[in-house]
């Protein structure tokens, strides 16, 4: 599913590299947690794995694609095909929840009955049922996590990628949040989780976690 | 989820995203009518000078003199066959002159005389009236007495000679030409400059909402999902803001029509006309600076990135 | 911590917030420099149509007709006298004339018989030059001949009459002060539209920035704190696109500075004047709505809020 | 210091009041963990603190004033001695972030020598000496929490408000944010922690807990 061969990042700003000689092999199926400290890399280098970023040196490859090679109107086929949860939201303020839900299927076609129908499951699955016609930017913290969360999970994509999904949640909240995770797991999905909370870790029976420090990667729990 | 794009129609999302951000459409509009009703009022200022000048054209009519024993009978008879000739449209066109006058030689001295005006007494030195009987031809709007037809009144019987414009007025055709090309000069420059104004607006309005065309780059739209609904917005903001200009430059023109006197006998009620040509062109200006603007716009906004 | 605010000068921080979004400033500064541009390209049109009104009027001019028995000498010595006293400045102002000339009676004649052109035939029946010695007085650009300068020149023994402007010019003088009205009107409008362009541009930086804003209210900026480096930054747009658009001008008025005839004697290389003015006006306007524009915008979007 | 009497608030498009009849003392020099669910208030009630909300009953007093009867021109004032750590930071993303954390005191008027020297060392307490001239928006999402918690302590307010602040940060910098945070009320300073993780609140001794469920205020750990 993925293979990442000695990847290496550095910005043209910064004085270390914030990744170097990255091997990575995940395997489609897998869920693996990504874990290591504030600035390590988490983040870069899962906005890798859907070309938001590109690697200084090495190879990216996702479902077979070589990112490095990607035309730019393959792009957004394989963006549709990864869930991603940001670190930041990344919601439409000005939308609704609703709204900010549909899109991941808008773009990619989706309209009608079909479409209002799985975005309100989608909803209610991360407890936001009563505030789906809520603008965005009127949420709290919380509430604007679980959208990004639910805008990631409507297309029932194969991989999945979230960045701190429950940086913003309070323990129950959180559970629940894992455990949907863990289904669309168990439906089938690669999942790749960044986290800094250990107690995560625990959560979910036989997931693989890797540690990123100082540009390298560690398995921690194959 | 695997259909084909383009469902959610680009219309409504345009009138979405525009109902999102109200104060971004009004500073739009508004910029967008400024710009327009400026070139909507030089515009019409040069179509109403353009008529002008081809009345002023006009008054370079021709003179008929008649021959010393053409009489008066001789005089209107020829005005009247003129008249039928020229002022009625030919199967060539249509009419050649807009009148054809008969002016005795008493009517052209009592004329000359107020002409003088406080010159008139130098008249009174004259034993006899010097002026000849003669036909007058007032040319329509934009024709100009060709040879051929001098030529033709010239071999008539009863005329001695033909009058054409007096120099002045062609010096007043070629000063009006060229101002003309200063005009499509200015004007060109003014429509560039328009352009210029809506595709910024455009890019603006881009900008202002980079973050939301950032997002959906990342959920996987494709360029052309992301792009319709700004040229659309564009397209719409400035139909709205060529409407309101249209409508701007029409009532500037109601106001100025107040009873006014122009030299040479051109009338300010008269000048200030406001074409149907106006709003039509100030339209479709607007629908293509704002489609123009909007690809522009949208192209550039869509693929500098590098940071998020 | 508890010193003074306004320390960390307004001006540096209004560079730096220039600096931080420098696509901003393209856009801000082209969508001035073209309304500017075309404020500055009407206001050089009508002052130089002013100009050319006032030297028409200059040929409003005023002739002083000779008595029969006054002879070439007479005359001249008339003409002498009154250049010195018209065509110098006097302790009251400026100069009254530009020109006083003499002009003898065969002078007269043969001008006539040009001004006739093809009626030039007409004189042929004279016996005798009914025309008088006169001398001829061009006023002063913006001059007209008052009642008692006509009559202190009647009271002169060897005058026999003064003929003042022909009555079309008085008809021409009333036509260019209502088109004068009519280009003060467009004027204004004109100026009204670029004012809310330029207030339009600063509030769009600020809606830009306006998250920027929130922040800056958030941690306890007074609003002066704020407010200050967006009426700096859209003063110091409007002064770039104040002289980019004079520049711009400018360069028009030398392209169109072609050689070209207009009517009545007037060259469009002289009609084509670039006045300090002009440039003077734009950056004084692109100043003041700069300001209001900075004052306003601020102002606005400090107070809205509600929703973070 | 803070005085909360009666305090409702409710949102005009939630059918839910946000907060009701909520009372609330906390003497100058306190500690308090305010706790609750995702979308309990805690936010909002912060942000009454600083007038950045107002109530839709019930009156807010802080240090002696009633905020409700605030003039305009006293608002600066009362923020400047608020230091606020916001739950979305709230940088600016085109500053660096020296400049980020410089921002809370000039715009009361610091500058020079003094202010350059308090900015280092508050930027190197949160562990960010080597990034300050980055600018804000290319930092990770832990390093962007801790501009925005050096922005809240550079000026030694007397009141600190921290909202959500270790939820993108790894254990070990969580540790050290919060010692910050005891340090400045160790200095004595007003600290109110808004937060989900039960992880904290054993972190600071004697400190007290407030839990928010439901529109109302629990006391927990008095
Ligand atoms: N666009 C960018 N330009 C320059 N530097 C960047 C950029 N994005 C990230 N960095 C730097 O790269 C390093 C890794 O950032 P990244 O966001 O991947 O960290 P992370 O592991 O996700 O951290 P966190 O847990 O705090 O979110 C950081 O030091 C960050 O400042
Ligand atoms: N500006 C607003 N307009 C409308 N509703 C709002 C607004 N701000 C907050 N709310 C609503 O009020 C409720 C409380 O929000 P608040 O941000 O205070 O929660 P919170 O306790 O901080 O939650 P979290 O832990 O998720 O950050 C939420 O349901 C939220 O949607
Ligand atoms: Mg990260
Ligand atoms: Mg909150």
């Amino acid at each position: 599913m993925i293979l990442l061969t000695k990847v290496g990042k550095r910005y043209h700003d910064r004085p270390q590299p914030t990744l170097s000689e990255v091997d990575l092999r995940v395997p489609a199926g897998q869920f693996l947690f990504l874990t290591g400290p504030s600035g390590a890399g988490k983040t870069t280098l899962l906005r890798m794995l859907f070309a938001a970023e590109s690697p200084t040196n090495g190879s990216v490859r996702v479902g077979g694609a070589d990112l490095g090679r990607l035309k730019p109107s393959q792009l957004p086929l394989l963006r549709r095909k990864v869930g991603v949860i940001f670190q930041d939201f990344k919601l439409v303020g000005a939308k609704s929840v609703f709204e900010n839900v549909a899109l991941a299927l808008r773009v990619a076609g989706g309209r009608g009955p079909d479409l209002v129908s799985r975005v309100e499951e989608v909803v209610a699955q991360v407890g936001l049922n009563g505030a789906a016609q809520a603008r965005a930017d009127t949420l709290s913290g919380g509430e604007q996590q679980r959208v990004a969360i639910a805008r990631a999970l409507v297309g029932r994509p194969p991989l999945l990628l979230a960045d701190e999904p429950t940086g913003n949640l309070d323990p129950g909240t959180a559970l629940e949040v894992m455990r949907l995770l863990v289904q669309a797991h168990a439906q089938g999905a690669t999942v790749l989780v960044a986290t800094h909370d250990p107690k995560l870790l625990g959560l979910v029976r036989g997931a693989r976690v890797v540690r990123l420090a100082e540009g390298h990667l560690h398995e921690e729990r194959p | 989820m695997s259909r084909p794009a383009r469902r959610h129609g680009p219309l409504s999302r345009a009138l979405v995203q525009m109902r999102e951000d109200p104060w971004l459409q009004g500073v739009a509009i508004t910029t967008l009518t400024v710009a327009l009703a400026i070139v909507g009022a030089y515009f019409t200022l040069c179509l109403n000078l353009r008529q002008a000048g081809s009345e002023l054209r006009t008054g370079g009519a021709l003179m008929v003199v008649m021959a010393d024993g053409a009489g008066i009978d001789e005089g209107r008879q020829l005005a009247a066959e003129l008249t039928a000739s020229l002022t009625n449209p030919g199967p060539h066109g249509p009419a050649e002159a807009a009148e054809v006058r008969f002016v005795d030689r008493q009517e052209a001295l009592d004329r000359f005389r107020k002409q003088l005006g406080p010159h008139a007494g130098l008249l009174e030195g004259l034993e006899d009236n010097p002026l000849p009987n003669a036909v007058e031809i007032f040319m329509a709007p934009g024709k100009s007495p060709g040879p051929e037809m001098i030529a033709r009144l010239k071999a008539l019987p009863e005329v001695a000679e033909v009058v054409t414009s007096r120099p002045w007025l062609s010096g007043l055709e070629d000063a009006s030409r060229s101002l003309g090309e200063a005009a499509w000069a200015l004007g060109t420059l003014l429509f560039l400059g328009v352009v210029l104004l809506v595709s910024n607006t455009v890019r603006l309005a881009i900008y202002v909402r980079r973050d939301q065309l950032e997002i959906l780059d990342l959920v996987g739209a494709k360029p052309s999902y992301v792009r319709w609904p700004f040229v659309l917005e564009a397209v719409i903001q400035a139909c709205l803001a060529s409407a309101l200009a249209s409508a701007l430059v029409w009532g500037l023109m109601q106001i100025l029509k107040t009873p006014g006197q122009l030299p040479l006998g051109l009338d300010l009620g008269v000048l200030l006309d406001f074409p149907w040509t106006v709003p039509a062109a100030l339209l479709g200006l607007a629908v293509t600076a704002g489609v123009l603007g909007g690809l522009l716009g949208v192209g550039r906004a869509l693929r500098p990135k590098g940071v998020s």
